[in-house]
């Protein structure tokens, strides 16, 4: 056990906060979505410029051929220097790594390198409105047509999609195979008037999601990734990237807000309130396990391919942890933090989405129960 | 011993739930959210029908129904998350009536009790419709005070659908018990914004299915349900006490007011925030009304200052009492 | 709504507390099951004499034809005055009613007067080994046999076993029927060969439960209760009692542990430390909020017949409270209050049996998800 | 960066994991309760494998596997909820070992690393091994001092498989770290008897049928048992931390054995409680063996002071640090 940095993750992580240092990214613009998204698309373009656009990518499509905990490291420095996520953090993350998995020469050759620039935007369309979690019972179809494919249906929850040129796309290529086998999985062109984007707007007032609205989009054969009627393992292969080097992301940031509040506590003199201290305390010990936790799930997926039962928990603890922090800053802070403009606001309201997004805490909990403890599948 | 509402009160409330169903949909929050502006309409049919004189004796132009017709009245404005000045104005009197000089009373009731002025209530830094009030009846800890044409500083919380302010002025004593008075009422909307929150979620995933099955009948679901109704109805035992106390026996209010501030706020923000986990990617949606009255519930709850400190109170209530014996 | 007792209620609770300040019921044994036992049983008896007994029974069989409120009172005074339960107190509450309800002339007249008198004792035969909550699933068999039956099988959980000369049993009569429809309701003399009494020690080291084997016991006709096939209904009239009064006792017995905790609390300085006071607020905020919830339960009842959503609650609430306030009483008082002697410590684990015993916690989850909310059998 | 056990320390475990499932089944805790004598074969089978010197360096005897070896150890001790003075002996040498001074160290490694002498381990009011032993190691908050000789005034208390005492006679102080070295190893036990109460679980709600089906299949059920995953691997995550630090960092050490003290007093509460619950009716008996689990997690709690007073602690060293910045 060595929970310090070998030598080559510490020229690493020096190497990026050098240039992390060096890289003004000017201030962030509020209020306006287009901007913001606007500035974390030059963000990108200059981390492609300086190499550190994919780390975790092999060195010949472009990236570092990071580790998993030096790609864990990239996260954790962003996060720490106040950094925006990549605009194109989808491709980065999931589409890149599943095309280099699935794809044919010729994709790999297309879809690849302006992933990297952020020259091409990528979003994720496995949700639809009546499937929910529950994506073997996806609706959206895919019907043959001469030498290639017109498609029908609905997603929802595809964050992005506004500034999208490629969409990750499961349809139905065959009604009739069992739920899960008649699923393909494309690589949709945004770009075509079949493709309806409507924002959804949230409990925030903001629109990161969107429904599609598709009706009779056209795909070519050679938008077909990983054969016809494989779309559910190319899509776990995608479900499996979604969360490896993300995860340090949010966990650095739940840290950053931690400290955020913290510091307020301490400047109002609350932490002589014995109350107020266990509170925080209790959301630093979590924030805290979550870290250490991560680190554990990190070092076995280096060892092992996977994490142990813990990687399964991060997710899980950290949308807990955010929402008892949230709570504890509206709690603590009082009526200040409940002014729409106050980042603790929007924080509170922000956070009621982490134990819905990316997996509701209770299909995590499904999966923990069956996956790792072996118990029979819930009724 | 009678636990339960009069005829008259339950009356009350089905009226109101009625009413406010036609003609305060959830519908219409999206545009008060918009323009910031209250549906003026509506609270011409809420005076037509004595409401902001709900808990004034008849002598001062109120309906004589006591701080438990104020209770229900506010369950229901509460189930609606109605957006009109009547938590403020009906409360404020109330308190104005119970705990303010003669003068007080002469003054402002028969204005408020007939709509033609209206009051703001909360605190200095957080007070509901305060802006454009001829009064309003501010709480800090257990004081109260009254603050004629109160000098306002508007500005947009969380909840989009009630007008806040930060409040100065000059203000004049209330009797102690004010502050109580006031928490109750309070407390009493957030039982009705928790029951609308149950209300929405059962029926929801009674509709909603997944895997084939509607998703209320996964445990994780209806056990989810079934707190909320623990909470929802644990908040309602207290708050019905707590208006009691107010009418029958204010030696016991101070007591009962912050039991019932204590479990509303609780339940104000497990069953509301439990409403949007039930309803899965919806309930975080703008549009799935739910998240109006997550939103109500958190400022309501600010308003109270939070379970803690009354949590606080009661435990030492317990062992003072406990020690004395 | 009207939050004080009647002045028939006062009159009615004067006139019992004017009782029990002129009885000496003598120091509670302890350590001796069995003398604790006798104590109750004396208890009883005195109770008795003094037309106490019974509060809620027809005047006509030796009760005082009390109101629920007014039998609500009764337990409340009882627990107030520190008195323990009667030692009949299941053939008071549930066999006595049932038999009331259900019983033919005979029955009553040969039953219902030494259970008041606790002459007779009485404890309760439904829950098995393999069943658990799912009384549909009991396996005990009665089989004709020339005039009465013959009855084999294993009962558990049946508290007070080894002093009760009667058991309220469910068998089941007829193996073919659909699981509810098979079952009868016996009155099973408890002397007899064969029925064995096992104690089942508990986690406090005590033995309030036991098992029964049951090999070839005798019933006649006449200890059959409502009917040959009917025993699930009878059943649910036992049920239903089960908890009307009860309720009342240990929602009092609740509130005088955490006067006594917070008596030590406030003797000890502690309550100047607000999460001390929180904690200790916590807790009394539960039980007022459960006495509150328990009367309204109660009016209901009264005026409807049965309680409102409120009355599914009252249990539950009761558990959880218990548990919160024993393991904040073992948080406070430190290691003196784990010491195997000490009162907190078998009030901690005595309490673990709480949201298992008279239902567990998951199944009135179900029960209020289903019966008062209305949602779909749970999966 | 590399956040999981060695192959050696692996293998401690292993080999502790085989060895006390065959010689310290929890049947054998029965006997215990009864007579309050530990099996002395069993110790002695432990002494010959040198547990009791596992962190001591091997110049005073020891096998020098250190804090994270003693964690590891004393996991599978709390797994198979033995009776033994294992946690009192090779905690305390460890305290010894690093916090004691030179003379400590001669003076006591030696005997203790040999299994001739015992250890007790705790606090004056909660000593556990105290009675009988050459020399106590006791913690008060951030202080440790160690008793020689100790007086001892045993008592039973729930926990009827280990043997607690007051202790009285003259202390020597430790340095500042033993406290929280001794925390640390208390902390590891703990994530042993959750995962012990987790494992378990998940055997008896897969074998169990309720209602036609595997209980386990209930979302109440299974979900339930996640969450006791959660809080052990939690636990684990803080307790291998701290050991981790106490070897390697001891500078980090008293905010670690904070962490690791709350994680596993949180977690050995909700998890034994959760055994408890999913055994129904059986978890509430003497015979099934999940009971001890419980109790031994309720004296371990006691011993690490509450999760509290870390929880507080925390919290402060959190806002410190964020307002040094």
């Amino acid at each position: 056990m060595d929970l310090t940095f070998s030598e080559s993750e510490r020229a690493f992580r020096d190497e990026l906060r050098a240039w992390l240092d060096s890289y003004d990214p000017g201030s962030e613009p509020a209020g306006d979505e287009d901007a913001h998204y606007a500035w974390r698309r030059d963000f990108q373009r200059a981390l492609a410029d300086g190499g550190w656009a994919a780390v975790h990518w092999p060195v010949e499509y472009g990236g570092r051929g990071a580790t998993i905990m030096e790609s864990a490291i990239f996260f954790e420095e962003l996060a720490r220097a106040g950094a925006p996520l990549p605009a194109n953090v989808l491709g980065l993350l999931l589409a890149g790594p599943t095309i280099m998995s699935w794809g044919t020469a010729e994709q790999k050759d297309r879809f690849l390198a302006p992933i990297l620039t952020a020259e091409e935007i990528w979003c994720q369309g496995f949700s639809e409105p009546d499937a929910g979690s529950d994506l073997a019972s996806l609706k959206t179809r895919a019907i043959r047509d001469g030498n290639g494919w017109l498609i029908s249906g609905q997603k929802v929850w595809t964050s992005g999609a506004q500034y999208s040129k490629w969409c990750m796309l499961l349809a139905r290529t065959d009604p009739d195979a069992p739920k899960h086998k008649g699923l393909s999985y494309f690589l949709l062109d945004m770009e075509q008037e079949g493709v309806q984007v409507r924002p959804l707007r949230q409990i925030t007032g903001e629109s990161e999601f969107n429904e599609l609205f598709i009706d009779g989009a056209v795909a070519s054969d050679g938008q077909l990734l990983g054969g016809l009627g494989n779309g559910w393992k190319v899509a776990l292969t995608t479900l499996m990237n979604e969360r490896a080097g993300l995860a340090f992301f949010l966990q650095v940031r739940l840290r950053q807000l931690l400290d955020a509040l913290s510091a307020e506590v301490a400047a109002a003199g609350m932490l002589d309130d014995s109350g107020v201290a266990e509170r925080l305390g209790e959301v630093h010990l979590r924030a805290e396990v979550l870290r250490l936790t991560a680190y554990r799930g990190l070092t076995a997926t280096e060892k092992y391919g996977q994490p142990g039962p813990e990687g399964s928990l991060t997710k899980w603890m950290w949308s807990q942890t955010n929402q008892q922090l949230t709570e504890l800053a509206a709690q603590l802070l009082g009526s200040s933090a409940l002014r729409a403009a106050d980042r603790w606001a929007y924080e509170l309201l922000r956070a009621r989405g982490n134990s819905i997004e990316g997996g509701t805490t209770e299909v995590l909990k499904n999966i923990v129960a069956e996956r790792v403890l072996g118990l029979p599948r819930a009724h | 011993m009678r636990f339960e509402l009069s005829d008259d009160h339950r009356e009350i409330g089905r009226v109101a739930r009625e009413l406010l169903a036609v003609r305060a949909p959830m519908s219409a929050l999206h545009e008060v959210a918009v323009t910031g502006e209250y549906d003026g309409a509506l609270w011409g049919e809420m005076v037509s029908l004595g409401w902001p004189g709900i808990a004034i004796a008849e002598k001062h132009g109120g309906q004589g129904l006591g701080a438990i017709g104020l209770a229900v009245l506010l369950e229901e404005l509460g189930y609606a998350c109605a957006a009109a000045p009547l938590l403020s104005t009906a409360t404020a009197a109330a308190a104005i009536q119970a705990y303010g000089a003669e003068e007080h009373r002469a003054r402002w009731l028969p204005g408020l009790a007939a709509g033609e002025t209206t009051a703001g209530i909360g605190s200095r830094d957080l007070a509901a419709d305060a802006d454009g009030a001829a009064v309003a009846v501010l709480i800090d800890g257990d004081r109260a005070e009254l603050v004629p044409a109160p000098a306002t500083e508007p500005f947009r919380s969380i909840d989009p659908a009630r007008r806040f302010a930060t409040v100065r002025g000059d203000g004049e004593p209330l009797a102690a018990g004010a502050a109580d008075l006031v928490r109750a009422a309070i407390a009493a909307e957030l039982v009705g914004i928790c029951q609308r929150a149950l209300d929405m979620t059962v029926a929801y995933v009674k509709e909603r299915s997944q895997f084939g099955v509607p998703v209320g009948s996964f445990q994780a679901v209806s056990h989810r349900c079934a707190e909320m109704l623990l909470h929802t109805e644990s908040a309602r035992s207290a708050a019905y006490f707590a208006a009691w106390a107010a009418d029958a026996d204010r030696e016991r209010l101070r007591e009962a007011s912050a039991l019932a501030s204590a479990a509303a706020a609780e339940a104000g923000r497990l069953v509301t925030g439990s409403a949007i986990q039930a309803h899965g990617g919806i309930g975080f949606t703008w549009e799935a009304d739910v998240h109006w009255l997550y939103k109500r519930a958190q400022l309501d709850i600010a308003m109270l200052g939070g379970a803690r400190r009354h949590l606080i109170a009661l435990g030492r209530i317990a062992g003072e009492r406990a020690a004395a014996r």
